[in-house]
């Protein structure tokens, strides 16, 4: 049964965990820009700067990400004559809104507002599939031909990558229900799908793999599942080889063209949500949401939780950091053979491998992988 | 200095309009972002679309043809913003001006600041990338200061 | 025909010329006005314009190219008509200019476009500044004047554009495929495709240039370029100006082969005067056209690199650039400009002290260059994005004309320096191989141009090794030049062959100067390959060409626009007419 | 297909170790540029010698004889003859930085230099580093037209009377004071009352 928070604390987390994940966002996006200037062989966003130049720029970039948006909230905002007002207005705001509601539903370290509820992991999928229909709707409705090749290559691009990432976050989600009654006349049940049991079932169970002792991480009980939600993730988050529906060469800026000011600040403020609830999800998902339960050293455990974080996330930042530097752009119909392609069957397999496991397991077979 | 004008100062997105230059200022531009003189440092970074910049890099002697698209794409930008002219040909017409003097030749539609409002003037044929880079910073002052 | 040089010269003793002009005599009789040897095999003759079409067909038919067509006014002798048909792809130099007289009451030639494509964009050109009236030309709309010059009723306009001009408003042609003029599919009955205005500003390419593209879907159906958004007059201020600050005024025509410009004028030149340059000026010359050809194939990998989405390649290639411009700011004072390059000869040595560090640094660049070349051919996003795109076939670029890199990644063997050696490219001096690439896709023209990095750095290595033992003299003073002395030059620039012609009046300004840019030619071939691929592509395929606007449209004279008056739709204006449609 | 993935990253890691930004628009600009190393932390000059940079003018030593204007590609020098007076103004948003002037200036007045960061802001497009200076005219005593610079007229007659032999080195002293208060066309019409016109000795 869900177990949720008293309310004033829940309403704090509530306002906090938002302002939260934009700092962090802010921070893992200006890491995505320093770590791709590293290899480009740049310096990327200055985190030093020279004593001589500080009263010019400032003494540090590390917020980078924040200042371009607050110049774009001091910018003046124009919304083209021929736009449909309404939808373009109001479209960043359903981004924006739609993920910080998505943060309330993911755990951060086992805090999160409405974890526990049985259905967030369906909720948080739903929410996250708004942005790219906000975008959507905002390419058609800014009325530039470009905002309208935007839009068409975003839905195509969805729908290449939303099915690989639905596969794949079920597959793991029927996990725990799978692994629960361990070995043994194995009943085909569902799994939790609320992300808190998710969490806390990689939390509380562990691996023994020959002997060693490792951490129940779904990463390594369902390997595929999590290169499939990587891959998909990357065409979510526009990373290098799928930045197709708003590649600057080709579409100016696709759905974006005709977004100005405050309103594309609220859009850049939706990309680093994005880029946070993603990289919080699949942290959750796979690497067992970077929950630690035990005060080592007698450092408390919620400061191990975020050294942990912070180390998974740099470790997935520096991923797709390689991602989008070593890539070319696909054309939007490589793009969807692509996942059609790899993704999709990676993720077919993360769906039949935990039967595939559990049934060698049955039927005797050492895989030198067991559940404690 | 308040966060406006620290937000300002400390992002500014350039957008580079070719008016009819030989492309020698535009390659200057080009070779301003790479890996040698890399102006994401300070926060400089090349926008391809006139609406989401604050800072207007021209090059060239803007030819007749040439006028009412620069105008244009001055209006796209949302205020505050700035307009950099850069080499001889934006700020004059440098080679391409005719000897006798009396005016632009019948092709030249500018210098820059006849048809937009111009806050720095980068001289050179063309200028190198640092003089680019310190033409942004100047720039990016001046438009801290905007409203 | 095949097109190697040296096979055709060794076979046949009686050369190319003496056919040639065995062939034209005959035909032409006692039209056959004057003939007139302005270089070593390179030929000027003159006469009357009904010959004009027998003549392109019988010089098409032969292979030739026709490398351009220019007209000048000569006042009261009326227009001067030049048809500039270039055999040097064939043997070495060959080049013939003929010429024809008309009146300027009634300028009328007819036109040979039917017979090649070659010749469409120059008589668009010709008829938009002087008014020639070239009689059955298919295409005969604006070329570098706005299609609504002069102004249109707003009933005739289709998407808020006028297709047809004052002067021909019956239907025209486009040349879909080899030897075959189809009417264009755009008819105002056809306006329900999606025109998708390009530029002038687009993130696609540096400078300038305004493509209407008509997609179906993704695809594209047809490619119409509006150039003459570069237009600086270069032309007309060199005919102002005394040749001594000319070569500064074409350096200026484009910013990344500014030294070939030098280069063809300074070649030009020399030519009408008949002076030899020394040696030693002919080595640097060569060591700083070939940096040049360095830094802009680099600056085009990069490019293209960025055109496909590889932003790292862009700043790797770039970075790597870097020591070049680091060479020429020290061997010539400017990164861009270089402005070394002056009649008879060159400004400033070499010295030796500087030839340990070049190199160095063309190691350096070697070395990367190949590496790139490696990381491309296993790239499998780059393959993907460049393989089978943009597909141009051997017929296609000798039928539209092709040059440089283009015309070599259809394995076309043409290069103005083994061509028409100039500078210290003749084997005596250097020994190099033309690189060319069978594909004839987005893919060929960028293993050419890298493998041609690769051919320049070699070619810097033996100059620089050359250098060492020639006469310190770098500069010879030049004299004026006679009057009426013409003479014409190519050189390959980075992206094609370059061509220069000057003639003289005898005083210290010349009387005519036409320059004849790469760029001109391979804009002219995109629409060949451009249709029928996807939207996705276009920028890549615009970029394989390597295109340099400002290089393309300091041609036009836009007599009389009255720019304020001409207009043009904003983008936000045509999407409303579509959702109206 | 390994190999090219492989030199990629290779390539990638080999570039985070080896920035080659500088520090610009801090840092010292005139680091050694001797020796370019491919290494870490290696940093590059970004003034070569012989950078052609903005024009240095040095009023003393200009003989006012506007050989620089004759030879300038973009007009950038120009000289207008007044009152007496020859003003030179120089206009810096025209130069191409050619370095033409430097070499034809028989004094050696004009010196490229190599400072290059010449942003300036408005208000105008006049460069503040603009240059516009005079030069004493010497006025031909019959019509008034100008005839030379001042300094010009001294240093040349200077010099071509040193390169004169003794012979006729006072004789000609006298004819280059008489001809060089007259204008060309004054000259002209003057010229038989010189010492040294040649048709005296037929």
């Amino acid at each position: 049964m869900a177990v949720y928070l008293p309310l004033w604390e829940t309403v704090i987390i509530c306002f906090t965990l938002p302002v939260a994940g934009f700092f962090l966002g802010v921070l893992f996006q200006s890491l995505i820009r320093k770590f791709t200037a590293r290899f480009q062989g740049r310096r990327g966003p200055w985190y030093i700067v020279p004593k001589s130049l500080r009263p010019v720029v400032g003494s540090t970039r590390i917020l980078q990400p924040f200042w371009d948006i607050m110049k774009l909230m001091y910018k003046q905002t124009l919304i083209p004559s021929t736009a449909q007002r309404k939808i373009f207005m109001s479209a960043p705001f359903v981004a924006a809104a739609s993920l910080i509601i998505a943060i309330w539903f993911i755990p951060v370290i086992g805090v999160s507002a409405f974890g526990p509820f049985e259905f967030s992991l369906i909720v948080t999928l739903y929410l996250m599939l708004i942005v790219p229909l906000t975008i959507v709707a905002s390419g058609a409705a800014s009325s530039s031909p470009w905002g309208a090749i935007g839009s068409y290559r975003e839905v195509i691009l969805t729908l290449a990558y939303e099915l690989p990432f639905i596969i794949g976050i079920f597959s793991t989600a029927m996990l725990t229900g799978i692994l629960t009654p361990v070995y043994g006349g194995l009943p085909l049940i569902p799994g939790s799908l609320s992300i808190t049991d998710i969490v806390n079932f990689q939390a509380s169970h562990s691996i023994s793999f020959f002997g060693f002792k490792i951490p129940a991480f779904f990463i390594i009980l369902n390997p595929f599942a999590a290169v499939a939600i990587l891959m998909s993730l990357i065409g979510k988050l526009k990373i290098k080889p799928m930045d197709i529906p708003d590649a600057e060469v080709e579409v100016i800026a696709g759905a974006y063209t005709e977004y100005t000011g405050k309103l594309l600040g609220v859009y850049e403020m939706a990309k680093i949500f994005l880029l946070f609830v993603s990289l919080t999800l699949f942290i959750d998902m796979y690497l067992g949401g970077a929950l630690i339960t035990v005060d080592y050293l007698g450092v408390p455990s919620f400061i191990w939780s975020g050294i942990v974080f912070g180390v998974e996330a740099i470790i997935l930042i520096l991923i797709i950091s390689v991602v989008n530097a070593a890539n070319a752009r696909f054309r939007i119909d490589q793009a969807f053979t692509w996942y059609m392609k790899i993704p999709l069957a990676l993720s077919l397999i993360g769906l039949v491998w935990p039967y595939i496991m559990v049934s060698l397991a049955g039927a005797g077979v050492n895989i030198g992988i067991s559940i404690v | 200095m308040g966060l406006k004008q620290k937000a300002r100062l400390y992002s500014p997105w350039v957008f580079h309009a070719h008016c009819s230059g030989c492309n020698g200022c535009g390659i200057e531009i080009a070779a301003a972002l790479n890996p040698r003189y890399d102006p994401e440092r300070i926060g400089v970074t090349l926008h391809n679309n006139p609406r989401h910049a604050d800072i207007m890099l021209v090059e060239g002697i803007v030819a007749k043809q040439h006028v009412p698209f620069l105008k244009r794409t001055y209006e796209q930008m949302p205020t505050p913003k700035a307009v950099v002219a850069i080499g001889s040909c934006a700020i004059t017409g440098g080679v391409f001006k005719p000897d006798d003097d009396k005016g632009p030749s019948y092709t030249q539609g500018g210098p820059v600041d006849r048809i937009i409002p111009v806050d720095v003037y980068v001289p050179g044929c063309p200028p190198k990338p640092e003089a680019i880079i310190d033409g942004i910073i100047k720039a990016a002052i001046i438009l801290s200061k905007r409203d | 025909m095949s097109g190697s040089g040296t096979e055709t010269r060794t076979v046949e003793k009686f050369s190319i010329v003496d056919e040639i002009k065995l062939f034209l005599k005959e035909m032409l009789k006692e039209k056959y006005i004057e003939e007139k040897q302005i270089q070593n095999k390179k030929y000027i003759i003159r006469t009357t314009p009904e010959y004009v079409k027998p003549i392109a067909d019988y010089m098409i038919r032969r292979d030739g190219r026709l490398v351009h067509l220019t007209v000048s006014d000569e006042g009261v002798n009326g227009f001067e008509i030049q048809y500039h048909y270039g055999f040097d792809h064939l043997e070495t130099n060959t080049h013939f200019i003929i010429k024809v007289r008309v009146p300027r009451e009634k300028p009328e030639v007819p036109s040979i476009s039917p017979i090649t494509w070659q010749a469409s964009w120059a008589e668009r050109e010709m008829m938009d500044l002087l008014g020639v009236n070239f009689t059955g030309h298919p295409d005969p709309r604006h070329l570098f004047l706005p299609y609504e010059w002069p102004e249109e009723p707003e009933s005739e306009k289709v998407d808020g554009f006028s297709l047809y001009t004052k002067r021909d408003k019956s239907a025209y042609y486009i040349r879909k495929e080899l030897g075959k003029w189809v009417p264009l599919a755009l008819s105002p009955a056809d306006a329900k495709l999606t025109l998708l205005p390009i530029g002038p500003y687009h993130p696609m390419f540096i400078e300038s240039e305004y493509f209407r593209v008509r997609v179906e879907g993704d695809e594209i159906v047809d490619v119409d370029m509006k150039t003459g958004f570069n237009h600086r007059g270069v032309m007309k201020l060199a005919e102002q100006r005394h040749y001594a600050r000319i070569p500064f005024l074409v350096e200026r025509v484009c910013g990344i082969c500014s030294t070939t410009h030098a280069t063809a004028y300074c070649n030009t030149v020399e030519a009408m005067l008949n002076i030899e340059i020394p040696d030693r000026a002919k080595y640097i010359r060569t060591i700083i056209l070939e940096l040049e050809r360095l830094h802009s194939h680099l600056i085009w990998l990069g490019v293209a690199g960025d055109l496909i989405g590889f932003k790292t390649l862009f700043m790797w290639a770039l970075r790597d650039r870097e020591h070049v411009l680091d060479l020429f700011e020290k061997l010539t004072g400017n990164r861009v400009h270089h402005d070394i390059v002056y009649l008879g000869g060159v400004r400033k040595d070499i010295s030796e002290a500087h030839i340990p560090e070049i190199i160095r640094r063309i190691e350096f660049i070697e070395e990367s260059v190949k590496k790139y070349i490696d990381i491309a051919y296993d790239h499998p996003v780059v393959k993907a994005r460049t393989m089978d795109i943009g597909r141009l076939t051997l017929s296609t670029a000798k039928d539209a004309g092709a040059v440089g890199p283009t015309a070599r990644g259809s394995n076309w063997k043409i290069d103005a320096r083994s061509s028409n050696p100039y500078a210290a490219y003749s084997p005596e001096y250097t020994t190099w191989e033309v690189v060319t690439d069978s594909g004839g896709d987005v893919w060929s023209r960028l293993v050419v141009r890298l493998k041609e990095a690769l051919v320049s750095c070699d070619i810097i290595r033996q100059c620089v090794e050359r250098m060492k033992s020639t006469s310190p003299d770098i500069r010879v003073k030049p004299h004026l030049p006679e009057d009426g002395a013409e003479a014409v030059n190519k050189t390959e620039a980075p992206r094609g062959e370059l061509y220069y012609y000057i003639k003289s009046n005898g005083t210290n300004i010349p009387h005519t100067v036409r320059i004849r840019t790469p760029s001109y030619r391979n804009d002219a071939v995109l629409p060949f390959m451009l249709r029928g691929q996807t939207l996705s592509d276009a920028p890549i395929i615009i970029g394989s060409i390597d295109p340099c606007f400002s290089c393309t449209d300091r041609m036009i004279r836009i007599e009389d626009v009255k720019t304020n008056q001409v207009r043009f739709e904003r983008i936000g204006d045509l999407a409303r007419k579509y959702r109206r449609a | 297909m390994v190999k090219g993935k492989i030199k990629l990253l290779k390539e990638a890691l080999r570039s985070s170790g080896d920035i080659q930004t500088l520090d610009y628009p801090s840092g010292d600009p005139r680091l050694d540029y001797s020796q370019p190393r491919f290494g870490s932390g290696a940093k590059y000059s970004h003034i070569c010698e012989g950078l052609r940079g903005a024009p240095q003018y040095s009023e003393e030593d200009c003989c006012g004889c506007a050989a620089c204007e004759s030879v300038c590609t973009a007009n950038t020098i120009k000289t207008e003859d007044v009152n007496g007076k020859r003003v030179f103004t120089i206009d810096l948003g025209r130069c191409v930085f050619c370095g033409r002037c430097e070499e034809e200036c028989p004094e050696d007045a004009i010196k490229l230099t190599s400072k290059f960061e010449l942003a300036y802001t408005g208000p105008g497009s006049q460069n503040p580093a603009n240059v516009r200076f005079e030069r004493d005219l010497i006025l031909c005593e019959k019509c008034g037209n100008p005839v030379a610079p001042v300094k010009q007229y001294k240093i040349y007659s200077e010099k071509v009377l040193k390169n004169l032999g003794e012979k006729w080195r006072e004789q000609s002293r006298e004819d280059i004071e008489k001809a060089g208060k007259l204008c060309r066309e004054c000259r002209r019409r003057n010229a038989y009352t010189l010492n040294l016109h040649t048709r005296k000795y037929y």
